[in-house]
């Protein structure tokens, strides 16, 4: 367990960047340090023994699920803030967290069973951190559905809620499916290893990919809210406009 | 080499979808600025006015 | 506890999402007065007897009913209010008898039976009482509603639309009970769009158009003419 | 946040306007469903519906049904529950009587606490009559474990209906209620599901209480998790 903590305090780091930074400078930092880590896993990490070069999608595959994770807590703190303080800016950044949340579980959904396919031999295996990102990708679909239409407070205020709720409930749906998997057999070659039994210079390679990965997670964030902080916007002077055609 | 085709397509996937979803963000965001400065303009007229 | 203004609003403002229903409501009722706000559908009427029933908040501004703060002290208000709304807040599969002793209940009332049969008679539905309320006419169930409200000894009513749906025989019945209401020193505000019923049992009239009070006065008495020459000169 | 620890306290205490207003929401619940007995007959007649469905797909083999009827049993109870959530709603929002309940209520929670123990009569009613049912078609003998039975049942339909009345009033007040409920409350309530399809599946294989031990407190764990957050949060729910 201590391992998410870590991760999850390393990525805490990237919010003062997201506030420091304008948004050209940080596109410019987050398209260097993609491109970086790309020759990185290409170039220089050793392809390993056992898996040979699929082993590679490990980068990409667990770096988005960390952000995913980042992503849904992140949904949750905004909620919480929302709900206490009632400021739209923190349901701006809970809508936009989610959305982008729920790309990158998508993308993990897929290259997962990518991953699988040729180690394990199976597309699919109820492996908890698999199902926990399924069901994870389930509520915040409809977190999404709850927020479809335009701008209404009280839709917000109950995707806030569903927020807290889905992440509160991670924790029990690991505990269970982890129960639940030990009953069925164990995948046949390797347990999808988590960071273990990586060599320095795959660990260096997967820090970068992560690094990469949270900047870009940031600047679609900063992307999404400003559309919809432009959206709201819109509305208000369109109102305004009616306003004052009709006084 | 053998399970080339398993990293092409997951990398291929990846970036496809990251690539579209910030295309059709940015477009979405010029867009509404477009818009944004279009009604400012007309609110200012109709006010001068 | 019966201070001298009974109900004190401070620049209420109201927003929904983008559309701003109230903009800045300054209001203040005496103890015991009965005021009749009018104006056009679309003026914010029932917004702003939704902030006082404390079942809408104001996104800003202060609302003091009987000194308590809405907002913060809901639960010390609401025993003092009966809301009548638009929708009657009954339920069809029960008979006006477990309506109102359901309601009693959550109120906490003692000697139930009596206060029931009581507040029956004022609307006139005795003999109706152990029917299911999905059975009785509109004017019947707006009357039950009345009943409702009035069953544990509010201080302050809050009537949306009163008027609506009631027959000829009704209008008068509510019209008596508002009266011998307003004779027991129970502040009233009404709303509604309707300007020749409600004039006359109003003390102070109030017309609100587009989310603001533009005019706020003495009554007319029965003087319709006057009151209408009033109206379109504020609404236009 | 004052205004939730006060509603604690009242909890502790178990204050009488509390209680009675609890009790006087649960009587009215029960009376018009009894008059009716409209949520009941559907959640039933549903919950058999969908066992007698999973008879038919899985086929004659009882040996495999053996072991697949504790978990036909609870995708009927959640579905039964979900049907049940969406009847109440509607029942509670024809002539907008939570308006007037709200009115009436000196603590919000109260409604919440009423509706959950209303659903979880349902519930209740709802496994009593299908257990023996199922006990039959699934040639399963439900009496030998009937004790370490009940608590399972009890700690999971608990789960269920504090999880279902909270997402059942946010659905109340969203446009697409019928879609809204069921993908709100089934992603949310997999661990208790889980659980206890494993902890009944344990128990009519023979196994005692001690075995299931950790599936029920891990039903616990989740009942006492969400009524707390239940309650924090019910009071965003239903404020305009």
């Amino acid at each position: 367990m201590q391992k998410w903590w870590t991760i999850m305090l390393f990525v805490m780091a990237f919010p003062c960047i997201y506030l420091c930074m304008n948004r050209v400078f940080h596109a410019t930092v987050m398209c260097i340090t993609m491109n970086v880590a790309i020759m990185l896993i290409f170039l220089y990490a050793p392809t390993e023994k056992m898996q040979g070069i699929v082993q590679k999608i490990f980068y990409f595959h667990v770096s988005s699920a960390i952000t995913m994770f980042f992503a849904f807590f992140l949904v949750c703190v905004a909620s919480i803030m929302y709900l206490w303080k009632n400021s739209d800016w923190w349901d701006t950044i809970a809508l936009s967290a989610a959305e982008i949340g729920v790309v990158f579980c998508t993308l993990v959904l897929i290259t997962g069973p990518l991953w699988a396919r040729p180690i394990w031999g199976t597309w699919w295996s109820w492996d908890p951190t698999l199902t926990l990102t399924l069901v994870l990708w389930l509520i915040y679909v409809a977190y999404l559905m709850l927020r479809i239409e335009t701008y209404d407070p009280k839709r917000a205020r109950f995707a806030a809620i569903l927020g807290i709720i889905g992440f509160v409930d991670v924790p029990l749906i690991r505990w269970s499916v982890e129960k639940w998997r030990t009953l069925h057999p164990k995948p046949v070659l390797i347990q999808e290893g988590g960071t273990t039994g990586l060599t320095s210079a795959m660990l260096l390679t997967f820090l970068v990919c992560l690094v990469a990965f949270l900047l870009l997670f940031f600047y679609l964030l900063r992307e999404r809210m400003s559309v919809v902080q432009s959206r709201h916007a819109l509305e208000v002077l369109r109102h305004d406009i009616d306003e004052l055609c009709v006084g | 080499m053998k399970n080339f085709w398993y990293l092409f397509a997951a990398y291929s996937i990846i970036w496809t979808a990251l690539c579209v979803y910030m295309i059709r963000l940015s477009q979405k965001n010029k867009e509404l600025q477009v818009e944004l400065r279009n009604l400012r303009a007309q609110l200012e007229r109709i006010l001068t006015k | 506890m019966s201070t001298e203004t009974m109900v004190y609003l401070k620049g209420v403002i109201k927003h929904f999402g983008t559309i701003t229903a109230l903009r800045g409501i300054d209001l203040e009722l005496k103890h015991g007065c009965c005021l009749g706000i009018f104006g056009p559908n679309g003026a914010g009427k029932t917004t702003l007897l939704r902030i006082l029933s404390t079942l809408a908040r104001p996104s800003a501004g202060t609302v003091r009913i009987a000194g308590y703060d809405v907002v913060k002290e809901g639960e010390k208000v609401r025993p003092l209010l009966g809301v009548l709304s638009h929708r009657t807040f009954l339920y069809g599969h029960l008979t006006a008898y477990e309506n109102l002793q359901f309601y009693g209940r959550m109120f906490g009332l003692k000697q139930l039976a009596e206060r029931i049969t009581e507040v029956l008679q004022a609307v006139d539905l005795v003999t109706y009482a152990h029917q299911l309320v999905r059975t009785y006419s509109r004017g019947m169930q707006q009357r039950l509603a009345i009943a409702r409200t009035i069953l544990h000894y509010p201080k302050l009513l809050l009537l949306d639309e009163p008027y609506t749906g009631l027959d000829k025989h009704a209008v008068s019945r509510l019209h008596d009970l508002i009266v011998h209401l307003h004779a027991e020193s129970c502040t009233i505000i009404m709303s509604t769009h309707d300007l020749h019923r409600g004039l006359d049992v109003c003390d102070e009239i109030a017309i609100q158009c587009r989310g603001k009070i533009v005019y706020r006065g003495l009554s007319l008495g029965t003087d319709v003419q006057a009151f209408e020459q009033l109206y379109s000169a504020y609404v236009g | 946040m004052c205004k939730h620890s006060n509603s604690f306290i009242v909890l502790m205490l178990g204050s009488n306007i509390f209680l009675q207003q609890v009790l006087a929401l649960l009587a009215k619940d029960l009376k018009t469903e009894w008059r009716t007995r409209e949520i009941f007959t559907s959640m039933f007649v549903f919950a058999v519906l969908v066992v007698v469905v999973f008879n038919f797909a899985i086929g004659a083999d009882t040996e495999l049904i053996r072991q697949v009827a504790s978990g036909v049993i609870w995708i009927a109870l959640s579905f039964a529950s979900v049907l049940g959530l969406q009847r109440t709603g509607q029942m509670e929002s024809e002539e907008d009587s939570l308006q007037g309940v709200l009115l009436a209520l000196h603590d919000r929670s109260a409604l919440f606490i009423a509706k959950m123990l209303a659903q979880m009569l349902y519930l209740l009613v709802v496994v009593i009559c299908t257990l023996p049912l199922c006990g039959i078609w699934f040639r399963i003998d439900f009496l030998a474990c009937l004790g370490a039975l009940c608590v399972a049942f009890a700690l999971g339909m608990l789960g269920l209906s504090i999880v279902g009345t909270l997402f059942g009033m946010i659905a109340l007040h969203t446009r697409a209620c019928e879609v809204m409920l069921p993908m709100l409350f089934l992603p949310v309530s997999i661990p208790v599901t889980i659980a206890a399809v494993q902890a009944t599946a344990q128990l009519i294989d023979g196994k005692r209480l001690r075995d299931i031990a950790d599936y029920l407190v891990l039903i616990g764990i989740f009942d006492v998790v969400f009524f707390v957050l239940a309650l924090i949060v019910f009071d965003y729910i239903v404020e305009e």
